[in-house]
C-alpha cells in the first residue's frame, strides 16, 4: 500500500446529510475519498455502540452526520 | 447512627401489624464485620433482626426490580434516588412502596479500615464519629470523615428525596464538596495520560460483571454482554473488550446513575469504575443541568428531547 | 459520547458530529475535508482498536 | 467473428474492425492523439503503434487503422514498441515544445529534453480537425500545402463563408492549438458568433446543443436542440450517436400531435421574469454589472455558473457592494405596462442579500431600494426583521438612472433619501429585482381557449371560485393565476387538482391499469445467494472507477453468487435483464452498486418484485454520487472506495430479511375542523368527489369570520355568496354539520382515526380517515388608541358590520381616518396579518363612494396590496385618499378632546406633526389565530410562536401536515383573504383526497419491532419516540404483560428507540444493529 489513507466510517442521515453528500456528486463537487458511508435513517439511530465498534474493527475515526 | 436502629424496628413492626406492607426490607447484621446485609422482614415477630449502622451502603433500590408485594423500605439519600428511578422505569409501582426516609451520614469505605488495620479484624464498632476497630492487636480508632466510602463523602444528596416517613430529621447535607473533582482531574491530564490512566485502572477487572450485578440500574432480561447477535462488545480478556464493556456499562447508566457506590463496592478487585459514571453524571449536570432520581415526574435527560437542548459538540 | 472517549484518552478528531441539511452540499465538502485533514494530521487509530481483530 | 492475439491474450472481435477498436472492447490501453471514436482513423499521429508477428515476422503497424485478421499476434506493450512511440513523442515535442499534452507523453516515455531542435508549432498535422469539419458536411478547413509547409487552413487562407463557428475542431483538437477565439478572429467570416446560453443559467453560462436542460430535470434524459444542431444545419456530424452505448438517438424523430380527450383542463403556464433591458436609464443591455434578480439567483447557486462563488460579471472580482432595484417592471406605468405588484420580488431580495452575505462574507454590503417592503408571507417578516439585523440595508426610496463609473466597473446612483437628502453612492453590483409578467405565449394561448384575462394578464378569476376561469372546466393554478409565491402557487394547484376532481370524481378509477403481481418466493431460511450488479453508467462511474476490476472483487465475497456490470442499470433492457438473472441463478439477494438509492432504489426494488423478490432483500452501494463523481482525480482511491462500498453493501444485504408492510384500509370519511369558509370549502369540496365528511365547528352556526365581512374587492357581497356556500353544504347528502361540538378526543392514525365529539355534554363517536383542521382565527381586541372608548373608533370589522346595516353615520362623516398595523408586525406580534391593507383602503374607497367629499386618510407603515391588489391603491391615490405613513418608534397618537377624535401623526414628507380631527377612525388590528393546543396535541402537529399551525413543509406541504392523514387550511395556518381562504380549503381537500382515493396505505416495512423477552419495560423508548409508536402492553394483557411494543403504522423507521434501548430489545427492521455492525465492520476489511 502506498500512503496511509485514514478511513473514516460516516453515519449519515438518509435525510439529511447522506442527501448532501448526493447533491455534492451532483455538482461535482470534489472531496477527499476517505469516507465510508454507512446509511441510517436518521441520526438517532446512532449509538454509542456503532462509533466504538467502528473504531474497534479499525476505522482511524468516526463521523456522524444529521 | 446507630440509633436508628429502635425506631426502624418499631416501624417496620408497625407497618406489617396493620397490614400496611408485606414485607420490610433493611439491614441485618452480616456474618462478618462491616458486612451488614439486606434482609426482608414479612413477619412482626422478626423485626428486631434490623440494624442500622454505618454498613449499610449496599443500595436496597435492587431489591424491589419486579416485585409485586406491598413494600416497607429504608431508603438512604442514595437508595431514594434509586427508587424513584425505578418508579420512572416501570420496575415498581409507587403505589406499593412504604418508603422509610433514613438521613444518611455516609457510610464507611471497609477496604479502608482493612487496609490500615493491623491483623484480621475480630469487630468494628461505632461510636458517634469514631469508629473502633478490634483485631487481635488490640484496638483501633478510626475519625469517621477518614474512612468514609469516597461517594459518601463528596455526596450531595445525603437526606431522602422521597419518602412517606422519615426516621429523623433531616441531616445536614454537604455543601462544600466538590463531587466532580476526581473527574476533573483527569480531564486535564493530556491525552495520553489518559489512555494510560485507564489501560491502568481497568487492566485488573476480570469481568466477572459483579458490578453490573450489583447496580440498582440494571436489570433488563437480558444483558448487552450476554448477547452473541449481534455482539455488541467482544467476550474476551483482550484490553479493548474490557474498555468497551465499561464504556458501554457506563453508558447505559448516563443520566441515571446516583452514584450510590455499588459497583465500586462490589468489585472484587477493587476498580473505581466510578470515575466513568461520574464523568457522564458530570456531564449531564452541566449539560442539562440533571441530577438522575431526583423526581419521580421527570424523566431523565438522554431520554427526552427538548428543543434547548446543548447542541454545541455539532459543527 | 464524545466527552467520555476523549476523557478516556481517545483523540477528539477521531469522532466527529455535523449537521448538515439536504441542500448544503457545499458544507458537506468542507466538512469532509476538513475531518479528513485532521484525521491524516494525528495518524493512524491506535486507541480501541482490537488487536486480536488484527491478528486473525 | 475474427479471432487473433493481443499480448498473448485471445481476444475477437467482428470483421472489418480495427485493433484498436478490439483492444479497446478488452481493455487494453493504446495510447492515440489523432483517433476519434467517430471518425475514420487515418494513421497520422502514428503514437497507437504496435508491434504485429503475421507468422512470419514482426513489423510496426498502427493499431488505429490496421483491419484484423485470423491468427495475428499483436504486442502493445513490448519493449520496442516503447522505443518507436518515444521516438515519435520526441520529434512531435520537437515540433510542438509548448503542447501539454505531448508534454504529459514525454514525461510517460522519460524524455527531458529532446534531442532535435526546438520549434514554436503547437499544430502536430494529425488532421482531426479537418476529418471532423468534413463528419460536420462542411469542410470548411483542409490540411494545405506539402512537406513542411502544410498547415490546416482555409481555402486561400481568408476568412470563408462557409464556416458555420460550430466549434467543433477546436473541440477535439488534441493540442489546443484551435481555439474559439481563432476560429471567430481568423477562419468564419460571420460575425457576431456567441455561445450557446444556457437557459438556466440564465445564459451566464453555455451549454451544448445536446444538452439536459438542468441537472434535476424530470425525465433526466438529454434532448438535442434542433436550432443550434449541427447536422440538422449540414445534414453531417450525428457523432453524438456513435457515442450513446444504447442506440437511443434517432434524429429523423418528428414532433408529433397527440391528441387527448379529457374531461377538465389545468393551466399552469407561469409567468416570465420582466424583461428590463428596455429600461434604458439602467444600463441592464450594456453594463455586465447590472444584473437581474434570476441571474443574481443563478450567481448564487451552488450549482450555478460561478459554483456558488459570488463575483461581479466585469471582471470575476468578489463585490463588496451591491444593491437590489425594487419594483422593476411592477408597479409602473411609466415605463411599462405592469401597474401590479408582483408580490415576490421584496421577499426574495431580502433572501438573496442573506444569502449573499453567508456567501461573500459579512463585511459585504448589501442595500435594498424599495418603495413598500411587502413580507406579507407566513414567517416572512421575522426574515425581514432578521436581515436588518444582519445588517442588510434597507432605503425607501425609487432610483432613476444607474451610471457607469468612468475608468472603473463600478456603478453609480443617485436617489433622495427618506428624509429628503440628494445622495450619491457606488456599488460594485445592482441587481434589478424584476417583476413577473404572463408571456405574449401565454395571452394567446388564452385567447385561443377563449378565457378572459385580468387588466394585468393575468388569467381572470373569481373571489369564491379562485381556480375557475371564466370557462367551465378549465382551471388556473400558479402565477398565471396572479403574481405569488412559491407556497401560495402549491396550494393552487392542489385547489385546481380539486376543482377538477370535483367535477371528474364519477369517473374516478375508470381508466386505471393493474399491474401484474409476481408471486413473491419464500427466501427464509435459505442461505443467502446475493447478485451484485455494478453499473458503468456510461462513462459516469466507468469513466472514473475500473467497474469490471470492482464487479470481480465483488464476485470473492462470501455469499456472492453472481457478480456482472451493467452499461446502464437503470435502463429498461437492464432491468429485464436483471430479473432474469435473479430468476435463473436463483438469488435471494441483490446489491445494485450504482447510483443514490434517494432516487433509484423504487426502481431496482420494483425489479426484485418482477423477480418475485422481497423489496427489501435489497441494497445500493452509492459508488457514482458519492464516489466517481466526486473523486475523479483519484481513480485508484475512488475504486478503492467502489470496492469498500459494494464489500459494505454485500455483508449488510447478506443479514437482510423479507420485511412486511402493514396494509391498512383507509376510512373514507372525512372531518373537517371549523365551518368558516375554507373548512365549509374544504367539506364541499370532498363531498364533491364521493366522500363522507363530517364538519366540525364550536359555535352555533357555520361561515365563521365570513359574517363580519361586508364586501370583497371585487364587490361581491360576502353574505350573499356565502350564504350559497353554507346552503350548498347544508344540503349535501354526503355532509354532515355538527354545530355547537367540540373535539374532546382523538385516537387512531391515518386512515382510521377515531374521535370524540362533545357537545352539551353529551359525547359521540367519530370514525373518519383524514382530518381537516381549519379553525380559523379571529380580529385582534386592542386597547390601544382608545379603542371602546368613543363609538366614533372601531376596528375594521365593526366597520364593515355598520356598512352592511347601511349607517347613515357612515355617509354624514366628514373625516375618516384608518389606523393600519394595529397589533401587527410588532414585537410581540412579528407577523403581518396581510389582508389589512387591501381591506381599509377598500373600505376607505366605500366611504369616498358613499360619501366623495369625505376626506380620507390612511396612516400605515407598509402598504402592501401585493398583486392585482395594488389596482385599488393607485385607484384610491386618484380619488384622493390620503396616505400618510408612520414609523413604528413614532405612532400616531389618539385623544378624545373637545368631543372630538384628534390623531396626531408625524407626515414622513413634511416632518412635522398633522393633527386630524376623525368623525370615524378605524383600527386594523391583527389577524389572531385560535390557539388550539388540544387539538394540536390530538393530532401531534405543531403550533408555531405565533399560534398558528406548523404545516409540514412551508413551500412544499402548505396545506398538509407532517402527522400523516392530517391536513390544514384557512386562517389557522396564517392570515388571508377570502379567495386564498377557499384555495386552501380546496388544496387541503385534494390532498385528503391524494390519501382517501388510495384505499388503503401501505407502511414501510423498515420500522422498529420489540422483541418482549428481552423488553425490560423501562419506558425509555416511549418517553423518547417523537411519534408516540411505542406503547406498554396492557398490564392485563395475557402475553407480555406491562412490556413495550410497536404501533408498525406510527412508526418512521428513525430508530431513535433502538438506540436508547439499553436491553437491545428494539430492531429496526432493515436497519437492524447486526446490520449495521456488519457494515461497520466490512467497511474496515482490507
Amino acid at each position: 500500500m502506498s500512503e496511509w489513507e485514514p478511513k473514516i466510517v460516516s453515519f449519515l442521515c438518509n435525510w439529511c446529510s447522506y442527501g448532501a453528500a448526493d447533491l455534492a456528486g451532483v455538482s461535482r463537487m470534489q472531496y477527499a475519498p476517505n469516507i465510508r458511508v454507512v446509511r441510517i435513517p436518521c441520526t438517532g439511530r446512532m449509538s454509542p455502540k456503532f462509533a466504538l465498534a467502528a473504531l474497534r474493527e479499525g476505522a482511524d475515526a468516526v463521523w456522524v452526520s444529521g | 447512627m446507630s440509633t436508628y436502629t429502635d425506631t426502624m424496628r418499631e416501624t417496620a413492626r408497625r407497618l406489617l401489624k396493620e397490614c400496611r406492607v408485606d414485607l420490610v426490607i433493611g439491614f441485618r447484621q452480616g456474618s462478618q464485620p462491616m458486612m451488614n446485609e439486606p434482609c426482608l422482614v414479612r413477619k412482626p415477630e422478626d423485626v428486631d433482626q434490623l440494624v442500622w449502622d454505618s454498613n449499610c451502603g449496599i443500595n436496597l433500590a435492587n431489591y424491589l426490580t419486579n416485585r409485586k408485594e406491598k413494600i416497607g423500605i429504608f431508603a438512604k439519600g442514595c437508595d431514594s434516588r434509586n427508587i424513584v428511578t425505578h418508579i420512572i422505569e416501570n420496575k415498581v409501582q409507587r403505589e406499593q412502596l412504604v418508603i422509610v426516609g433514613v438521613p444518611c451520614l455516609g457510610m464507611i469505605d471497609k477496604r479502608k479500615i482493612t487496609a490500615e488495620a493491623q491483623g484480621e479484624i475480630l469487630a468494628v464498632t461505632e461510636d458517634g464519629d469514631q469508629i473502633n476497630v478490634k483485631t487481635a492487636a488490640g484496638t483501633q480508632s478510626f475519625a469517621k470523615a477518614d474512612v468514609l466510602q469516597q461517594n459518601c463523602s463528596v455526596c450531595t444528596h445525603r437526606n431522602p428525596v422521597i419518602h412517606d416517613e422519615m426516621i429523623a430529621e433531616p441531616v445536614a447535607e454537604q455543601t462544600d464538596v466538590d463531587p466532580y473533582a476526581d473527574v476533573a482531574a483527569i480531564e486535564a491530564m493530556p491525552l495520553e495520560e489518559r489512555w494510560a490512566f485507564f489501560d491502568d485502572l481497568l487492566s485488573p477487572c476480570i469481568r466477572c460483571y459483579a458490578c453490573r450485578n450489583a447496580c440498582p440500574l440494571c436489570y433488563c432480561p437480558t444483558c448487552f454482554v450476554d448477547e452473541s447477535k449481534p455482539q455488541w462488545v467482544g467476550k474476551s480478556q483482550d484490553a479493548m473488550d474490557i474498555r468497551t464493556f465499561h464504556f458501554l456499562r457506563a453508558y447505559h447508566c448516563a443520566g441515571r446513575c446516583t452514584d450510590c457506590g455499588a459497583c465500586e463496592r462490589a468489585c472484587p478487585v477493587g476498580i473505581n469504575m466510578r470515575l466513568l459514571t461520574k464523568k457522564l453524571n458530570k456531564d449531564c449536570k452541566e449539560l442539562y443541568d440533571w441530577e438522575a432520581g431526583l423526581s419521580p415526574d421527570k424523566r431523565p435527560a438522554l431520554d427526552s428531547y427538548q428543543a434547548n437542548d446543548p447542541e454545541n459538540f455539532i459543527k | 459520547m464524545k466527552n467520555l472517549l476523549e476523557c478516556m484518552g481517545v483523540e477528539p478528531d477521531r469522532i466527529h458530529f455535523s449537521w448538515i441539511s439536504s441542500a448544503e452540499s457545499t458544507k458537506f465538502v468542507e466538512v469532509v475535508n476538513k475531518i479528513t485533514a485532521k484525521v491524516k494530521a494525528i495518524g493512524p487509530n491506535q486507541r480501541f482498536v482490537k488487536q486480536a481483530a488484527k491478528v486473525a | 467473428m475474427v479471432t487473433f492475439k493481443i499480448n498473448g491474450q485471445k481476444v475477437q472481435g467482428e470483421e472489418g474492425q480495427y485493433i484498436k477498436q478490439v483492444a479497446e472492447k478488452y481493455g487494453i490501453d493504446i495510447p492515440t492523439l489523432c483517433h476519434h471514436k467517430a471518425l475514420e482513423p487515418a494513421g497520422m499521429c502514428r503514437i497507437c503503434t504496435v508491434e504485429l508477428f503475421d507468422g512470419r515476422r514482426s513489423r510496426f503497424v498502427t493499431a488505429c487503422n490496421y483491419p484484423i485478421w485470423d491468427g495475428m499476434e499483436v504486442k502493445t506493450d513490448s519493449e520496442p514498441v516503447h522505443k518507436g512511440r518515444k521516438l515519435i513523442v520526441e520529434l512531435l515535442m520537437a515540433r510542438c515544445p509548448d503542447v501539454p499534452i505531448l508534454q504529459t507523453l514525454a514525461k510517460q516515455y522519460g524524455i527531458e529534453t529532446p534531442r532535435f531542435k526546438a520549434e514554436d508549432d503547437t499544430c502536430i498535422l494529425c488532421g482531426l480537425c479537418v476529418r471532423m469539419c468534413e463528419k460536420m458536411g462542411n469542410s470548411a478547413i483542409a490540411l494545405t500545402g506539402r512537406g513542411i509547409e502544410m498547415k490546416v487552413d482555409t481555402p486561400f487562407h481568408t476568412q470563408t463563408e462557409m464556416c458555420i463557428a460550430c466549434g467543433a475542431c477546436a473541440s477535439v483538437c488534441p493540442t489546443g492549438h484551435i481555439t474559439l477565439e481563432k476560429i471567430r478572429n481568423e477562419i468564419t467570416a460571420k460575425s457576431g458568433v456567441q455561445l450557446i446560453g444556457s437557459e438556466y443559467d440564465m445564459g451566464l453560462k453555455g451549454r451544448k446543443p445536446v444538452y439536459v436542460p438542468y441537472a434535476q430535470a424530470v425525465p433526466n434524459i438529454p434532448a438535442i436542440d434542433r436550432d443550434v444542431c449541427v447536422h440538422f444545419k449540414t445534414g453531417g456530424c450525428k457523432v453524438c450517436v456513435e457515442f450513446c452505448g444504447v442506440n437511443a438517438i434517432d434524429h429523423t424523430m418528428e414532433d408529433e400531435v397527440v391528441e387527448l380527450e379529457v374531461g377538465s383542463i389545468i393551466l399552469a403556464p407561469g409567468f416570465q421574469p420582466f424583461d428590463p433591458s428596455k429600461f434604458d436609464a439602467y444600463n441592464y443591455s450594456n453594463h455586465p454589472n447590472v444584473i437581474t434578480s434570476m441571474e443574481m439567483e443563478r450567481l448564487l447557486s451552488a450549482s450555478g455558473p460561478t459554483g456558488g462563488h459570488l463575483v461581479r460579471l466585469s471582471d470575476h472580482k468578489e463585490p463588496k457592494k451591491i444593491a437590489w432595484f425594487q419594483c422593476v417592471g411592477s408597479r409602473d406605468m411609466n415605463r411599462c405596462d405592469n401597474s401590479y405588484c408582483s408580490s415576490v420580488c421584496c421577499m426574495y431580495a431580502i433572501k438573496e442579500a442573506v444569502i449573499a452575505k453567508e456567501h461573500a462574507g459579512d463585511d459585504l454590503e448589501c442595500a435594498i431600494f424599495y418603495m413598500d417592503m411587502r413580507t406579507h408571507g407566513k414567517d416572512f417578516e421575522r426574515f425581514y426583521n432578521n436581515a436588518q439585523d444582519k445588517g442588510v440595508r434597507f432605503v425607501r426610496s425609487r432610483v432613476h438612472t444607474i451610471d457607469p463609473v468612468k475608468d472603473s466597473d463600478a456603478l453609480s446612483v443617485r436617489y433622495v433619501d427618506d428624509g429628503g437628502n440628494l445622495l450619491q453612492e457606488q456599488f460594485d453590483m445592482i441587481v434589478l429585482s424584476v417583476g413577473l409578467e404572463t408571456s405574449p405565449e401565454v395571452v394567446a394561448m388564452a385567447k385561443q381557449l377563449g378565457i378572459e384575462l385580468t387588466a394585468g394578464n393575468f388569467c381572470k378569476t373569481d373571489t369564491f371560485e379562485p381556480v375557475a376561469t371564466s370557462r367551465p372546466g378549465i382551471f388556473v393554478c400558479g402565477a398565471f393565476q396572479g403574481p405569488k409565491d412559491i407556497p401560495q402557487s402549491v396550494v393552487d394547484s392542489s385547489a385546481a387538482a380539486s376543482a377538477a376532481g370535483e367535477i371528474l370524481a364519477a369517473g374516478r378509477n375508470t381508466r386505471t391499469r393493474q399491474p401484474e403481481v409476481v408471486p413473491e418466493v419464500n427466501v427464509v431460511g435459505e442461505r443467502p445467494r446475493v447478485g451484485v450488479f455494478v453499473c458503468r453508467c456510461g462513462i459516469n462511474i466507468a469513466g472514473v472507477v475500473d467497474v469490471p476490476s470492482v464487479a470481480e472483487y465483488a464476485a470473492t465475497l462470501p455469499y456472492v453468487e453472481f457478480a456482472t456490470d451493467n452499461l446502464y442499470s437503470c435502463a429498461q433492457d437492464t432491468q429485464d435483464n436483471m430479473s432474469q438473472i435473479i430468476k435463473q441463478k436463483k438469488l435471494n439477494r441483490v446489491v445494485v452498486a450504482a447510483c443514490t438509492p434517494k432516487t433509484h432504489e423504487p426502481l431496482f426494488q420494483e425489479t426484485l418484485i418482477n423477480a418475485g423478490l422481497n423489496k427489501y432483500l435489497f441494497e445500493m452501494a452509492n459508488i457514482r454520487n458519492h464516489d466517481s463523481w466526486v473523486h475523479k482525480s483519484n481513480p485508484e482511491l475512488a475504486t478503492r472506495k467502489a470496492k469498500d462500498l459494494v464489500r459494505m453493501a454485500v455483508t449488510k444485504v447478506a443479514l437482510a430479511q423479507p420485511l412486511e408492510e402493514t396494509e391498512l384500509q383507509v376510512n373514507p370519511t372525512a372531518m373537517v375542523i371549523g365551518g368558516g369558509i375554507s373548512g365549509m370549502t374544504a367539506a364541499r369540496s370532498l363531498a364533491q368527489q364521493g366522500y363522507e365528511t363530517h364538519i366540525v365547528e364550536r359555535s352555533e352556526r357555520l361561515g365563521g369570520q365570513g359574517h363580519n365581512l361586508y364586501k370583497t374587492i371585487s364587490g361581491d357581497r360576502v353574505a350573499e355568496k356565502m350564504g350559497a356556500l353554507i346552503a350548498d353544504v347544508q344540503s349535501h347528502p354526503k355532509i354532515q354539520v355538527h354545530l355547537k361540538t367540540e373535539l374532546s378526543a382523538v385516537e387512531g392514525f391515518v386512515g382510521n382515526f377515531k374521535s370524540t365529539l362533545s357537545s352539551n355534554g353529551n359525547q359521540q363517536e367519530l370514525e373518519h380517515g383524514v382530518a381537516v383542521i381549519a379553525t380559523g382565527g379571529s380580529a385582534l381586541q386592542t386597547e390601544e388608541y382608545n379603542y371602546g372608548q368613543d363609538p366614533r373608533i372601531m376596528t375594521s370589522l365593526e366597520l364593515d358590520k355598520r356598512m352592511m346595516a347601511d349607517d347613515p353615520a357612515l355617509a354624514q362623516a366628514g373625516s375618516a381616518v384608518f389606523i393600519q398595523c394595529v397589533g401587527s408586525r410588532e414585537p410581540q406580534r412579528p407577523y403581518c396579518s396581510r389582508v389589512c391593507c387591501t381591506h381599509s383602503i377598500d373600505n376607505a374607497l366605500e366611504l369616498k363612494r358613499r360619501n366623495p367629499d369625505m376626506h380620507v386618510y390612511v396612516l400605515y407603515r407598509d402598504v402592501r396590496t401585493y398583486g392585482e391588489r395594488e389596482y385599488i391603491y393607485k385607484e384610491a391615490r386618484e380619488k384622493g385618499v390620503i396616505f400618510i405613513r408612520y414609523d413604528l418608534e413614532k405612532k400616531p397618537q389618539v385623544a378624545l378632546a373637545d368631543g372630538k377624535v384628534q390623531i396626531t401623526v408625524t407626515d414622513h414628507v413634511l416632518g412635522v406633526p398633522v393633527q386630524i380631527d376623525a368623525d370615524l377612525l378605524t383600527l386594523a388590528t391583527a389577524v389572531i389565530p385560535n390557539r388550539q393546543e388540544a387539538l394540536a396535541q390530538f393530532f401531534k402537529v405543531p403550533i408555531n410562536d405565533d399560534g398558528f399551525f406548523v404545516e409540514k413543509h412551508a413551500k412544499l406541504g402548505p396545506s398538509e401536515f407532517a402527522t400523516d392523514g392530517v391536513f390544514l387550511c384557512g386562517l389557522a395556518h396564517y392570515p388571508k383573504p377570502i379567495d386564498e381562504a377557499i384555495v386552501q380549503g380546496r388544496a387541503a381537500a385534494s390532498r385528503a383526497v391524494t390519501l382517501l382515493a388510495r384505499e388503503t396505505v401501505h407502511t414501510s416495512g423498515q420500522i422498529a419491532q420489540i422483541d418482549q423477552l428481552m423488553c425490560s419495560s423501562c419506558g425509555v423508548c416511549i418517553s423518547i419516540c417523537p411519534y408516540s409508536a411505542p406503547s406498554f402492553i396492557a398490564a392485563d394483557a395475557r402475553m407480555h404483560a406491562g412490556k413495550a411494543q410497536v404501533n408498525p403504522v406510527l412508526c418512521k423507521g428513525c430508530g431513535l428507540c433502538v438506540a436508547s434501548c439499553r436491553s437491545g430489545a428494539i430492531h429496526l427492521k432493515g436497519f437492524d444493529n447486526n446490520q449495521i455492525f456488519a457494515q461497520i465492520s466490512a467497511a474496515n476489511w482490507e
